[in-house]
């Protein structure tokens, strides 16, 4: 986010809306805004919902959508109610004072927007990140347990850790540079799959039985549709139509192509072979790594941070993984946390020389990123934690029985089937 | 009267077919299987895992015949158009069947095929 | 459609590009609609074909998709040539005058943005309301029956409508609010369908074999991209990139939301069974409900809206329906017929107190939209019933042979298959 | 791309921005350019993936969407480091002086957007031509041998003929209109797929065993998103939101379903099977005959560019190719080649009063219009051959094993399988 | 013990099932099958391009049952059902079956169907 | 020769398949059938629509073999192996097959297996 980010960057002419005393509304800004929401919008229940349905195994793939379904529609609801308050809100700690969207209406403006498309951008956010954590779960968890889940994870987590690094908190803010979200979605979410991962436990026939994935095509045109989100992402994190916006645009690009190229060129060294889901995934670990840095880094900083992002992805899921016992089902952490964390490291490594500010310090920029870095993994560990515990309290036990998962989730839990031939 | 089951590999379908079809055989009936023996799966990648795919695409054709002469011209067409000379070319097996009817017209046995 | 219903509203900024005498382009209006309306164009080919594709039996998946495809073709062919004329030409019972756009180049400005985009904008509200009214013929209908039917639809039931409700008839205007078509497009299209569905008659199987969905999975899908593609339809009809445009934005994603919520809940009361084909439906069912009042409610009015949306339309499938014996295949009256007409009232009842105009008068509102409601069911229901009784004898039956439909069109209208694994 | 472009017809407003002498960035054009851009990127790894890939038989479909998703990531890498230089750096033959995108940052403008956006825009239409091109070759090319004809075909053959028609270059620019790519794309990438089609040979079974598409509704989804993202590539192609690029829209539509309807009533008259993959290629057709046009027709033009466009793909098709020997095996060559080619004389013929030059001369455009379409016939032609000449070289031979062929490239090649039930 | 093997056409499963149960045969396993006989396959387009589809989709139903008497009582039904009149109704083979077990029980031959 | 066909539970084909490798087995056919029977499909949803499923997804596994003992051992294996004791696990069929060839090498018989 634009607001924060900016201060650690050269001087550009954009803060001028944001320092302005009435601000006003920019119809550029808010039509691209408008368009901005409506990708990241996508991104959930189409392209999460494609590229993680794409890689379960035919008998749960719209178990797999449904959670990207529930978590957009009950990440929106919490959103509006309580989340936009804690993250946005004035306060140290968390924000408060927004409740319900209280005191905002159509005419009032943030930036050059309007504040109610601020909200709506930043819903997407919210839910999307607990949607990327729900491929750590799949083919076991509860549908009514990831439910609550959705609920109290944006509330307790997302929220919080959004208000620290964009929302005006300043304890916990450490001057970190994360533009669209690398340590706020990416990272949070990794770990929170991850630790939700652990307390399910490993799918029964995990490492045993072949799991193959319903279709990679699915999985590729999910990939492609959470690329053209991410315009809106990146992009669209400047809030505002003009040249960071089209720098954020090309880099981010450029990255995910990269991101293609690192993992299938890892692939094909490894395996001798290419497949789509590494080239699906490499386009989603290209975009996940120049994420922080899509606010600051140049085309040269983005073919490093994009290539190197695939690689680190590929080496997470394909080795790295093997070492813990942890079933991470659709790897959530190796491509959101992992790569998050690269991600974050290189958005202080490779800043576009038009854009450092004079006095920037790599040895500190690197230290907070650091900072901001533990701080999410730490909070997100625990508190993700503490929240699946209650969900899965209140559903009796956050894991279907034996006989739903063996015979799968989409007959025994929605009674219905992928494909009827 | 006799039925032919054959198991062969998929991409040789069309050619089995057609000699049949020239060995004056015009009826068949095939589905889709998977095989089991000593062919080896190729593998498969998933991210990161690899697994060995041991059941293997295959066609199974089922003819039935009236005489044991027109089987064993079954036979030798299947033989000679499903041979590659690969491991995995299949089996045909011959069993016998007790009576056969036509649902369109009531015709039974020989008149039936 | 602004124009008419801000007169019903607190003045507003924007009025100001609308009253003006020499009205300019704004490049942030005109960007905003560019995308707005490429928005709106996919919800047909796209969205609604998949949605309700994945609902089709395998055998006629095809011919559904078919359906919205030709839809569009031919609503936009007849839009340009004399759609568009009737329904925003000058005149009171029926506009005129403007027969393939004459009189219009690349200058004309509507509002502050082209007119020629105008144009295009409606145009796809035209060819999607006709596309909806296929649910509720489909496996039976004949393709070239249904391609006249589309035709003679827009020009004689949907542009005169429109007129009446945003194109400047007078006399058949009740005041009634209806911001992005919940009247001109929702309860149109819905009882249209349901009158076809009446004269074809029902499917030789329809209550006794079982009925399987397809794919589910592509109904998700689709119902994403209608979703995606809603922002254009509701925030796409202030005309305007502003704050009104971003509260219509916020409050249809909250709507959308709820809806999704609404369905399942309902499902899972009754049935103890969530399903991604009610899933989908909801978030349709919660955007059909806020349609309306997408340029007056608030946060609070769309959660209602919404959440009663998608309850409304799980009873109307799952329990009224069942009182008729009215074969509408897919639902058309009920999702878009019976939401339609909640959302109507809904939009007299939930107001945003920043949006209120200080001599708003309940019983009066509430009087011009049932009136409105009135006239689309009866002027809708009649002369639907006249195009498509004409479009049959054009083309000998309105509906294919027995074998056909016991086959499947896919095979023998359009000798194809929707899968060949 | 409307900076030559115009120079041929009545001086337009926005000109002015590109007269300019310290040009300035408009938020609103800025945004348009943001999302045209996000449009285009869409049409390549989901659109263009999906209409190929659901042509495909289903033992290559993977492959097939697998070359969609490389040529976007390895053309957009090779745009970055060269392509951009060659097609729009100074220079007569040749671009040069913008390696890797050299003195190009955030505030760089050109006309009223960031000239990183438009360095972003342009390697989009890369992208694709090279993307298009892959439908010829498709079930036998190898999978490395077209990575590497990516790379070297977007450097040698397309940033020239680029540079010649929109990047500056005079020698070769014949004053042709060109608007959006209907020779630098679309003839352009039709003649390479036929080329490299030639060299490849044709498939084993062509034209023996019946090849049967996997899945005509992916097509049709693929040929939709293609539709919706040539939004982005025609009206992007103004570099502004204004009235030209409104007309450029609704034009573009209004073909788009002229090519459906011609396509499916030629069909039905030669058939009497109007199918679906029929309509969506259609669409595609009607959008290559306008897209040359997109500047410079009226709706009654586009009426007829479109529906000649439709049934010009058609008889291409079916029957013109059966004329040669050649193994086209998507088509690229009938659908973008000789339709494109339909349109660019089409441009010259059809072009609206309001937009026409008081000094246009129908047979001097004529003229220019031939001699680009020939000389992008010769140029695509030698220079693709010896590129992909080189690409075989270098992996030793451009062709896949009999028992790839055979068994398929999506197990071979990949080990994946595009559908596991 | 007989087992009865029954190509019929997919869209009469329903009244094949229905007339079967009703004639007191309660259990059956069906499969998708492809037919090649005297029916000829509508033709497919693709493109320009137009091909014969030779295999059509027929459905085979196979039953095992105790006696003579039950099969004879499952071909009626099956013939009756089944029957369209038209070209490609299908078949019904009859073969002997030497042994059958329940595998939930270990019950054997008549008392496992 | 035998034939033995067993109908089972999907979920349950890799424990036979090792089961019945384990025993000495080492080719099988395997393909995707429907059964009817006692066990009651469950119910599926369509919008408002109830619909019961009759017929469940099962396997069936093919398997010819040279002699009477192989068979009891793979009949064996089997039984052990697909049985959860609860309705739906399946049923054996055992019949006699005439004559096997190995289309790779033309062997016979015995031999073929
Ligand atoms: N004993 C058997 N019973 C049933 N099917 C068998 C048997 N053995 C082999 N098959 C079938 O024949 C196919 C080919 O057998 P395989 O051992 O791989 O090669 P080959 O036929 O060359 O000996 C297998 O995939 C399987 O479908
Ligand atoms: N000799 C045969 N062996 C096995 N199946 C056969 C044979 N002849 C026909 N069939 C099956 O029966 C089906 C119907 O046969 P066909 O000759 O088309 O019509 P009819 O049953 O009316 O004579 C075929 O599609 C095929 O599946
Ligand atoms: N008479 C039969 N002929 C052929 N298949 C049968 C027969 N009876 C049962 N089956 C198959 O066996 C499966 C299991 O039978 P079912 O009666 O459900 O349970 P159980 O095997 O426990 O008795 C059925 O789904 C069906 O596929």
């Amino acid at each position: 986010m634009k607001l924060r980010f900016l201060t650690l960057l050269a001087s550009l002419m954009p803060m001028a809306a944001f320092a302005d005393e009435t601000p006003t509304l920019n119809s550029g800004d808010t039509a691209w805004m408008l368009v901005a929401t409506a990708f990241v919008m996508l991104m959930t229940p189409a392209g999460l919902a494609l590229f993680y349905g794409g890689m379960t195994r035919s008998k749960n793939v719209l178990n797999t959508m449904g959670m990207s379904l529930i978590a957009f529609a009950v990440g929106t609801l919490v959103w509006v109610i309580a989340g936009y308050s804690i993250a946005f809100g004035d306060g140290d700690l968390m924000g408060h004072g927004k409740l319900l969207l209280a005191g905002i209406t159509h005419e009032t403006i943030k930036g050059s927007i309007p504040e109610l498309l601020f909200v709506a951008f930043q819903g997407t956010f919210a839910a999307i990140a607990v949607a990327i954590a729900s491929g750590s779960m799949i083919e076991r968890v509860k549908f009514s347990t990831f439910t609550i889940f959705v609920a109290l994870w944006v509330l307790a987590v997302y929220a919080p850790i959004t208000h620290w690094a964009w929302g005006g908190g300043s304890t916990l803010n450490f001057g970190e540079m994360d533009f669209a979200g690398g340590t706020v979605v990416h990272i949070n979410a990794g770990v929170a799959g991850f630790v939700v991962a652990m307390m399910l436990g490993r799918r029964k026939d995990y490492g045993k039985a072949a799991i193959k994935p319903f279709s990679p095509a699915l999985t590729v045109l999910g990939a492609a549709l959470l690329w053209f989100g991410w315009f809106g992402f990146n992009a669209g994190s400047e809030v505002a139509a003009d040249g960071l916006a089209g720098n954020a645009f090309l880099i981010t690009n450029v990255a995910a192509a990269l991101g293609v190229i690192g993992w299938l060129v890892a692939e094909w060294i490894v395996y001798k072979t290419p497949t789509l889901i590494g080239g699906a995934s490499g386009a989603v670990a290209g975009l996940v790594a120049i994420t922080p840095a899509s606010g600051s880094a140049d085309t040269m900083g983005a073919i490093i941070i994009g290539l190197v992002g695939g690689i680190v992805g590929f080496i997470g899921v394909a080795k790295i993984k093997k070492l813990f016992s942890v079933d991470d089902s659709l790897d959530a952490f190796w491509v959101h946390g992992l790569v998050g964390i690269w991600g974050s490291i290189a958005t202080a490594l490779f800043i576009a020389p038009y854009l450092k500010a004079d006095d920037f310090a790599l040895g500190g920029q690197l230290v907070a990123q650091i900072k901001a870095i533990l701080l999410t993994i730490v909070y997100s560990g625990i508190m993700t934690a503490i929240v699946f515990f209650i969900s899965s309290i209140v559903t009796s036990g956050g894991r279907v029985d034996e006989e739903t998962e063996q015979i799968g989730l989409d007959e025994k839990v929605h009674g219905e089937k992928v494909i009827n031939l | 009267m006799k039925k032919i089951e054959a198991i062969i590999k998929p991409f040789k379908l069309e050619d089995v077919k057609d000699a049949l079809v020239e060995a004056g055989i015009e009826g068949m009936t095939v589905s889709e299987v998977k095989g089991y023996g000593r062919q080896q799966g190729h593998s498969e990648l998933y991210r990161g895992a690899e697994y060995v795919v041991e059941f293997i695409p295959k066609i199974k054709i089922e003819i039935v015949v009236s005489t044991d002469e027109y089987a064993n011209i079954a036979i030798n067409a299947i033989n000679k158009a499903a041979k590659t000379g690969k491991i995995g070319d299949g089996k045909i097996f011959v069993s016998t069947i007790d009576h056969v009817i036509r649902i369109r017209t009531g015709e039974e046995d020989a008149e039936a095929l």
